[in-house]
């Protein structure tokens, strides 16, 4: 998503900020909160300055959400003092926060699905307000029409929240935070579900709220995302700051992975070649009655690549390729014989795995132990006479971990036990314990997960090409695919656009998948 | 496969459990004498087995209410064909019902989808119904012959049969639940049906099992009771659903799926059959006797949610995650 | 399938067993609960005069002696059906006499029978000598277990006339005629065969040497008997009322001491024929009262039961 | 007018409304005097009990749990009521709606503060409660009321064509349409019910939300149990066996949703009224009062799966959406 960086215009009066010219609107000062044995934040410091982007970033685990939670008043610091304008708050909740006039705009959407978008976008009015009637507390249908225009959400007021595309609903957060005249906006992970253009509104939006003042903290992985848009960076790792506030400016992007990860991770550079014969073709494959069937054949060992922004389909291919959805005509023929359209169960049986999109809804068993985690799409080979052979079962859960590197290593941890990232490695070792494995499919294998471990998955699917299961990866992540893919089909509208071998020109694919987005 | 050494393994319900043995064999009169603990053991013996059934739906993240119904609907029915067709058949015919009942609930449920709690509340209701009309409201009386009278009153080796089917019963959950493909299919339906299927899991096929062994638990239940009550009753046991499901959350198996076994009910089960002696040795009148009931039930969940908590982060067992 | 003919279908399935409109007499009959052989042996009785005199009647049945509310629900159905005359078992007395006020302002006759409204002006009360028959048993049972020893009370439903009287019947003979015998316990939740089981059990292990049981009906008797077999407590005497077909198989088998009985059929004819004649306007007797008599093992086969008890296969 | 129809037509209370009318032609046709006025209005007073216990059950379905102890406590509260009336007059009627709330708050702290589950918390509270009214009412004897007059004049006199506790049970539902429409407190209750952690980060005290709603359906079971004093003349200990049941059935096929979020006023009063059509008719044609629960329990279940339908479409359809977009785990 690089064509970012050149649209927002790079006015020179961002850079000439100095550090302390007037009062934080939010200051955190030497916070640290620990949970049992583990020290989430040992000692940060944050300054949110009024009128400036300030980015935090930071690997899955490194402590970025408990101290947004602490900012936000969801949670109670241990230790460290917070300040609002200068004089000392102690947020006993999220009520204190907002009436301190920091507003979130969570990823993780905060709508509510029953309702209409005019109670949703009254939401804080109608959470915050005293009294005892609503309709005093709740802004004017024409001021909630004002708002939707702001961030051009052409829906009515009436309309069921549940009926919108998960795109609307972030504008709608987006457009509901942004009318509060807040001191503070958080935003977190905002664009993981918009749109090209979608995003393009958002950035707007923080522009203008940047010019009236508002004090912004953007927390995000996409690290192009940031550099584009931050006057401020902070990297967190390890519950204390690599880099504290340091102006966007004066940083790299190796400078600031380097922050995030402690150690120089190097993106794998060389692969080597899939062996010829196909073992999977995929054909008269439509998601969407308007779209072109999807067309392609797998080799044994090959790394297919399904590029597409959110919304572009990639991911609904790759879910329907698995048997997890059913497509509306075409299938998957593999071993001799075609998968039944959405049958899962036939899919394993022909050695087809699945790393769903969604590790919380459709991957992890979060109160099963690691070893039910792990055996769950074998249980079959485990199985005589109906009975499961726990022994072997653990021996084989253990082998994989072990090679997978489960960190801790315990195995008789429950799932919830484990960080985003480990839990993603659960779900992958899950898969390659399939029975007669002969192609993987992963849709967003690595979101949401920290940079090491992220490393780790890929090397897991380099050695299982090598041992010759061909994988087809939809992923959003362009670099993730230019580093493991044989080839990558560039998708858009549930359609494949366009084919680029390995070593393709990093600007040419992302060119594509523009022009795809445009 | 709760996290920690083998401390955390036994169930926090068990340590009530027999917390409570100790204190009532201390308080209670006559309550530690052999003849009262093998009543407790003939009574707790129904409810152990239908709260096997109830386990079951319960791992699956269902729940089963249609019970307060079936079991009297099987008594009704095998009291209704005893003179034609002797006690065998009768008992057979009694299980065959709960077991239709059991066929009705798992394809609504699992084959429609619909909400376990309307579909066993609507079977709860439409069983009463039919059995209140097939009886005319007034019981039917059952001719007493010595076999019909065998699953009540007869012993096995000196241990009454109900203790005996509970004793099966409960191994049989056991044995299905941490060693057959089937049990194991269970927990992952029931911790995470969606993650389930994309596992190659056929939840609806798990799901519709679990309501069928979920009925013949109960099916065999209903034969004990029809035996010892000697009749046809409409009304009877009709609390059914929530003392199994009371025991159930007493044994510390959580009403949301996923976890549980077979040492969880009989914990549970436990648990309530020495409280419901308990009050009756202690003499105490019928309102104090709910009133106390009611506080253990609460109480003792409430003791389950402090004690998980607070035990795992004690021992530091929970490495939590940045949350 | 149109609204329209899924409607036809239904009404038509629903019209070909249930009478028609309001064309002949109709006198509603609503009971407290037909899960008891007292209300079941009524019933036969009222049905057969009602088929006597070509009436229709309709039987509405509150399901247990707790569902007050749900009673006075169908006696105001009964008043919308339009019944010239109702017979009325109340499930309590007090509680039912507002709805059966509604009745009688409404032109409807009401007749009591055995668990009588609270109401002054009934057209006629119909019954049996309760505390005749409570003494009976006292009597029986007194002399059974010779006369000294601890006995144990099942009385049947509160604030229900017949179970008041019968229990008062009993416990004031006892206190007269047989000082030495004390009344350990006495239970007035249970209505039903199950839930004296359960009750019996509890006092098989509080009260381990007691001599005998009045069970307020020959029900209860059932349970109660069932729960002392079961904890092998022999030697123990019970009486009980009413002789319903498991009554008489007790009273043969010598497990039921005796049992006090009362004319339940006949009781049934002479409501529904006072009710007729009161929605007649002919004249009633008001107070119809059926003598008790005591049944044991001796003149169990004696006894004429045609007016007693309904024969064993009926079904309300 | 195909405005209000369509509008009706698209609300939950849809399908309660075609069962009730399909009871209603069904037993017209049967018996020539159940289609009439005096009918209707006898149905909607003994309709009362159930339609209130009903519209407290849609509170706690809403915020996604329910209440097995309404039956319990209504007749708690009518003991209760009893007693007060018999001590202080009429003023006792509000000691009865005083303990539903009592119960209500217990089964609101265990559920929203302790975080047992709905079913567990309110059968302890169901067995306590039942416990209680024997206690009170020296094992389960009736309560008589003291010179009741004026109080049976509220149930069986006549105002306006209805009997004016039909006309105070109407009352007390409306009001609890206009509280879940136009109050905070009932705007957030369908907040909470719709999406527990985004209530929580709007501002609102999420954990008094939820226990204000067992609160409420404590407080429908106290008016329940006065509407029972008010018939019966008298507390009645152990009355109220089965009402919570048809209570949870009157809420799902008045088309309040198991999964929160969704209330129906309207639609509970109509199931309500539906349940009690029902048995009326029955009563009626003399056909035993059993069917009518094979016929409740057939309801709804097909209510259940009619009124669930579009709902669970319009999830699933926001579910394949939102797969498709990013979800950070931490």
């Amino acid at each position: 998503m690089n064509e970012l960086a050149d649209q927002v215009p790079d006015d020179g009066e961002r850079n000439s900020m100095t550090k302390d010219s007037r009062t934080a609107a939010v200051r955190a000062r030497s916070v640290a909160k620990s949970f049992g044995a583990t020290k989430a934040l040992r000692a940060v410091d944050l300054d949110l300055m009024p009128g400036e982007v300030h980015a935090l970033l930071g690997g899955n685990g490194a402590g970025k959400t408990t101290l947004v939670k602490i900012l936000l008043g969801a949670m109670r610091p241990d230790k460290g003092t917070i300040e609002v304008a200068g004089a000392p708050a102690d947020f006993r909740s999220v009520r204190d926060a907002i009436s301190a006039g920091i507003f979130p705009i969570y990823q993780h959407l905060s709508q509510f699905p029953d309702l209409t978008v005019r109670e949703n976008l009254a939401a804080f009015s109608l959470g915050m307000a005293k009294g005892l009637f609503a309709p005093r507390a709740m802004p004017s249908d024409a001021v909630m029409q004002g708002w939707l225009g702001d961030v051009g959400l052409p829906v009515s007021l009436d309309a069921l929240c549940r009926e919108l595309s998960t795109g609307e609903m972030q504008l709608l957060e987006i457009a509901r935070a942004s009318a509060q005249d807040a001191r503070v906006l958080v935003l977190d992970e905002p664009t993981a579900a918009l749109t090209h253009t979608e995003s393009e509104v958002l950035l707007a939006t923080i522009d203008t709220l940047r010019r009236k003042g508002t004090a912004i903290l953007f927390i995000s992985h996409k690290l192009d995302e940031v550099v584009a848009i931050a006057d401020r960076i902070t990297v967190i790792r390890d519950g204390h700051c690599a880099i504290a506030g340091a102006p966007a400016a004066q940083l790299s992007a190796p400078e600031i992975v380097l922050a995030m990860v402690g150690k120089d991770v190097q993106p794998i550079t060389r692969i080597s070649p899939h062996a010829g014969e196909v073992v999977a073709q995929i054909s008269g494959l439509r998601m969407r009655p308007e779209a072109k069937p999807v067309e392609f054949s797998v080799a044994r060992g090959e790394i297919v690549g399904l590029a597409g922004i959110i919304g572009s389909g990639a991911d609904q291919i790759a879910c329907a390729i698995a048997g997890g959805i059913r497509p509306l005509s075409g299938g998957v023929h593999i071993g001799g014989h075609t998968i039944p359209a959405g049958q899962r169960k036939a899919a394993v049986a022909a050695g087809i795995g699945f790393v769903p999109t969604d590790r919380h809804a459709d991957g992890v068993f979060n109160i099963l132990g690691v070893v039910h985690n792990t055996s769950a799409a074998s249980l079959s080979s485990n199985v005589r006479w109906g009975l499961v052979n726990t022994g072997g079962e653990h021996m084989a859960a253990h082998d994989i971990l072990q090679r997978i590197g489960l960190h801790p290593f315990r195995m008789d941890y429950e799932a919830a036990n484990f960080s985003g990232g480990n839990q993603q490695k659960l779900v992958v070792a899950r898969n390659l314990l399939i029975d007669g494995l002969n192609l993987l499919v992963m849709s967003e294998p690595t979101r949401g997960v920290d940079v090491a471990a992220r490393r780790a998955i890929h090397e897991i699917v380099l050695e299982a090409s090598e041992a010759g299961v061909a994988v087809i990866v939809a992923s959003s992540d362009i670099d993730e695919l230019l580093s493991i893919c044989h080839r990558i089909l560039v998708v858009q509208n549930h359609e494949i656009k366009g084919a680029f071998e390995r070593g393709a020109d990093r600007q040419h694919v992302i060119g594509a998948l523009a022009g795809a987005a445009a | 496969m709760r996290p920690g050494g083998a401390l955390a393994r036994i169930p926090v319900s068990v340590v009530i459990a027999i917390l409570f043995f100790i204190i009532c064999a201390l308080l209670v009169p006559r309550f530690a004498s052999f003849g009262n603990l093998e009543n407790v053991a003939r009574i707790a013996a129904i409810l152990a087995i239908v709260s096997c059934g109830q386990a079951v739906v319960l791992i699956l993240g269902g729940i089963e209410f249609s019970f307060g119904s079936s079991v009297a609907l099987a008594s009704v029915v095998s009291v209704m064909l005893l003179p034609a067709a002797g006690p065998a058949l009768a008992f057979a015919a009694g299980i065959a019902t709960v077991v239709l009942v059991g066929l009705v609930n798992a394809t609504l449920i699992a084959a429609l989808g619909l909400p376990a709690v309307v579909v066993t509340l609507g079977t709860l209701m439409i069983g009463h119904g039919l059995a209140a009309s097939l009886a005319g409201g007034l019981p039917l009386d059952a001719a007493a012959s010595p076999l019909f009278k065998w699953p009540a009153v007869g012993e096995v080796f000196g241990v009454p049969v109900a203790v005996v089917c509970a004793g099966a019963a409960l191994a049989c959950l056991w044995f299905i639940l941490s060693r057959t493909e089937l049990g194991r299919r269970f927990y992952l339906v029931g911790a995470n049906a969606p993650a389930a299927r994309l596992s190659g899991i056929g939840v609806r096929a798990t799901t519709f099992a679990g309501y069928l062994i979920a009925g013949v638990f109960c099916g065999i239940a209903s034969v004990i009771l029809t035996s010892r009550v000697g009749s046809g009753q409409p009304n009877l046991m009709s609390d059914l659903p929530f003392q199994t499901i009371a025991a159930c959350a007493i044994g510390g198996i959580p009403l949301t799926g996923g976890r549980g076994s077979a040492l969880h009910v009989l914990a549970g089960v436990a648990v309530i059959a020495m409280l419901n002696n308990a009050v009756v040795l202690l003499n105490f009148p019928v309102a104090a006797q709910q009133l106390l009931i009611a506080f253990v039930i609460v109480a003792s969940v409430l003791a389950q949610k402090l004690a998980s908590s607070s035990l795992a982060v004690l021992l530091g067992l929970r490495w939590r995650s940045e949350p | 399938m149109t609204l329209k003919k899924a409607l036809m279908a239904a009404a038509v399935t629903l019209v070909a067993f249930t009478p028609s409109g309001a064309s002949a007499e109709t006198i509603g009959f609503s009971v407290p609960s037909l899960a008891n052989s007292f209300w079941v042996s009524a019933t036969y009785g009222v049905q057969k005069a009602a088929d006597a005199a070509g009436v229709e009647l309709v039987i509405v049945d509150a399901g247990g002696d707790a569902n007050t509310v749900q009673q006075l629900s169908q006696i105001q159905d009964l008043i919308q059906r339009g019944v010239e005359a109702m017979i009325v078992g109340a499930t309590n007395g007090e509680s039912v006499a507002p709805v059966v006020e509604q009745a009688l302002a409404a032109g409807i006759k009401v007749v009591g029978l055995s668990s009588l409204p609270a109401n002054k002006d009934l057209s006629a009360t119909v019954g049996a000598d309760h505390y005749d028959m409570g003494k009976l048993q006292a009597e029986c049972l007194g002399s059974a277990i010779g006369g000294k020893g601890e006995v144990a009370m099942m009385a049947g439903p509160q604030g229900q006339f017949w179970s008041d009287r019968r229990a008062d019947g009993f416990r004031e003979t006892i206190a007269a005629e047989y000082p030495d015998i004390t009344i350990v316990a006495e239970s007035r939740l249970a209505d039903n065969r199950n839930d004296a089981l359960r009750v019996a059990e509890d006092w098989t292990q509080r009260f381990p040497d007691l001599a005998g049981v009045y069970s307020a009906t020959d029900d209860m008797a059932a349970g109660v008997i069932g729960a002392f077999d079961a904890a092998g407590k022999t030697g123990v005497k019970f009486s009980a009322s009413n002789l319903s077909p498991t009554a008489q198989e007790m009273i043969k088998s010598g497990k039921l001491a005796c049992t006090s009985i009362q004319k339940i059929v006949a009781q049934g004819t002479a409501a529904l024929n006072a009710a007729l004649a009161a929605a007649r306007g002919e004249k009633v007797e008001t107070n119809v009262v059926t003598p008790a008599l005591l049944v044991a093992a001796d003149n169990v086969n004696s006894v004429d039961l045609s007016d007693v008890v309904a024969p064993a296969d009926y079904r309300p | 007018m195909t405005a209000i129809v369509s509008r009706l037509v698209r609300s939950r209370a849809s399908v309660a409304a075609f069962f009730l009318l399909l009871v209603w032609c069904v037993f017209g046709l049967v018996n020539v005097r159940y289609f009439t006025l005096a009918n209707a209005a006898s149905i909607a007073l003994q309709m009362s009990v159930l339609a209130l216990l009903a519209t407290g059950q849609m509170f706690a379905l809403t915020v996604r749990g329910f209440d097995i102890s309404v039956g319990a406590v209504a007749a708690l509260s009518s003991v209760v009521a009893a007693l007060a009336w018999n001590q202080f007059g009429p003023a006792g009627l509000l000691a009865g709606a005083a303990a539903g709330i009592a119960v209500g708050t217990i089964n609101g702290l265990l559920v929203a503060v302790v975080g047992v589950q709905p079913i567990v918390a309110t059968l302890g509270t169901l067995i306590g409660a039942r416990g209680l009214s024997l206690l009170i009412s020296n094992s389960g004897q009736v309560v008589p009321l003291q010179s009741p007059q004026m109080i049976l004049g509220l149930a069986y006199g006549k105002w306006l064509g209805l009997a004016p506790l039909a006309w105070l049970a109407l009352a007390c539902v409306a009001f609890a349409a206009l509280m879940l429409r136009y109050t905070l407190l009932g705007r957030r209750i369908v907040m909470f019910g719709s999406n527990p952690d985004a209530a929580r980060l709007v501002g609102m005290n999420a954990m008094a939300v939820h226990v204000a709603a067992y609160q409420i359906t404590g407080l429908f079971a106290g008016l329940a149990g006065l509407a029972m004093v008010m018939r019966a003349g008298g507390g009645l200990p152990t009355d109220g066996g089965g009402m919570a049941l048809q209570s949870i059935a009157s809420a799902v096929i008045g088309g309040t949703a198991l999964t929160g979020g969704i209330a129906s006023p309207l639609g509970s009063v109509l199931g309500a009224a539906f349940i009690q059509s029902l048995a009326s008719g029955l009563n009626m044609s003399g056909i035993s009062p059993f069917t009518a629960e094979i016929a409740i329990g057939a309801v709804i279940i097909t209510a259940s799966s009619v009124s669930i339908a579009p709902q669970l479409a319009g999830r699933l359809r926001a579910r394949v959406r939102r797969n498709r977009e990013t979800k950070n785990d931490t």
